[in-house]
């Protein structure tokens, strides 16, 4: 189950989704908005998605997953829109028959969400000022 | 000429103003075609033209990629969700 | 914060109590009652433990994990009892700065609990046995 | 001479028939000793006599480590829980 969402991550329901009797390990990921980032301090991000290929991007994720681990069922959800300090941005949960192929599927998952998914967050600092985040270059403060 | 439609977002989106422009185009030209038009016609998203990225029908797609004005085109700077 | 219970684990809970804006990444283990075990069919398990020591040994494992991790908060709880299938029987939640870190820590924490921590399984299999599990030997019947 | 008393858990109680017994014991005895009058004393553990792992004090204890009668001790097969 992938989805994008602007409204408050329910990742009880969504750690229930991929809990079954096949499967004795879950591993539950959740990315939250931190206060401190090299130093600076952040009030609130917002993020940005580019959403039909943010969901295919999803898909294939979930699917080259399935190709390397046993995996029994997977849920994915990223928000969108503005978060404030300690919200939680994405969720990945994972359940498989043990819990070392749980562990490594689900941190491939969020390290491959993280490279590959079209979404974009841009910082709301503590001075008032914006700033995209683009990784693989300084960041360039925002209009 | 014919014309394609480009989506930007994120920071390519507030450069240029729009979340979507339309640039002159003709059927076999490329992803790097697209990008020096879309600079030459959007000056402020130089800074960010090293880079940019360009998704074709929801896949990355190079610089030699032929692009066809009923492709699903998108623009935008590095990833950074999560 | 460590425990040990016989009531259902509520690991949304457990989970809240480790979020923090200090930290941007939370992981989640869920183990959970697995219905095939070696090709055997489990209908139930039954835990039990040695409460004072395992809780010693629960707070050992964490002083461990800080020691090696900039871990911000812990939680661990273990079921006791009679659990039925796809019943948690372990959550183990950690927050840290990163994402590596808290996978790492949250690993590291399952699988020395299961090696160190003293809390023992009991089979009940489909066909109407019973079996005590006890690692590093052949499994033996249980009376 | 005193006795020991010594918790039993999992299937060393069940093979033994009781969650604590009580050995005697001269302060000064190792671990080595308490098994070996464990097994003498309650013969239906021996099937599990080679994994038996002891806990004096809360505490994974060598078969030199010597126990007194105040210890609180614990006797049990590997661990499996999870």
């Amino acid at each position: 189950m992938i989805s994008l969402t602007h409204n408050p991550i329910d990742y009880h329901a969504l750690t229930e989704s991929v809990r079954s009797p096949q499967s004795g390990a879950v591993v539950l990921f959740l990315g939250t908005v931190r206060e401190l980032t090299a130093g600076r301090q952040t009030v609130a991000l917002d993020y940005e998605g580019y959403p039909e290929m943010a969901r295919a991007k999803l898909e294939e994720l979930e699917q080259a997953a399935r190709s390397r681990w046993p995996i029994d069922k997977v849920a994915i959800v990223h928000r969108l829109g503005h978060l404030e300090l300690g919200d939680i941005s994405v969720a990945v949960a994972v359940s498989c028959p043990h819990r070392k192929q749980a562990f490594e599927a689900g941190q491939f998952l969020i390290d491959e969400l993280k490279v590959s998914v079209p979404i974009w967050k841009k910082e709301n600092w503590a001075d008032g000022s914006t700033e995209w985040v683009h990784p693989g270059g300084e960041m360039t403060k925002g209009e | 000429m014919k014309s394609l439609a480009v989506k930007l977002f994120a920071r390519a989106r507030d450069l240029a103003g729009s979340p979507i422009v339309e640039l002159p185009w003709s059927d076999g030209e490329t992803v790097a075609a697209l990008k020096q038009r879309l600079t030459e016609q959007y000056p402020d998203l130089k800074p960010l033209a090293p880079r940019l990225l360009v998704a074709v029908n929801n896949n990355y797609a190079d610089d030699d990629c032929v692009v066809k004005t009923t492709d699903e085109v998108a623009c935008f700077p590095p990833v950074s969700g999560g």
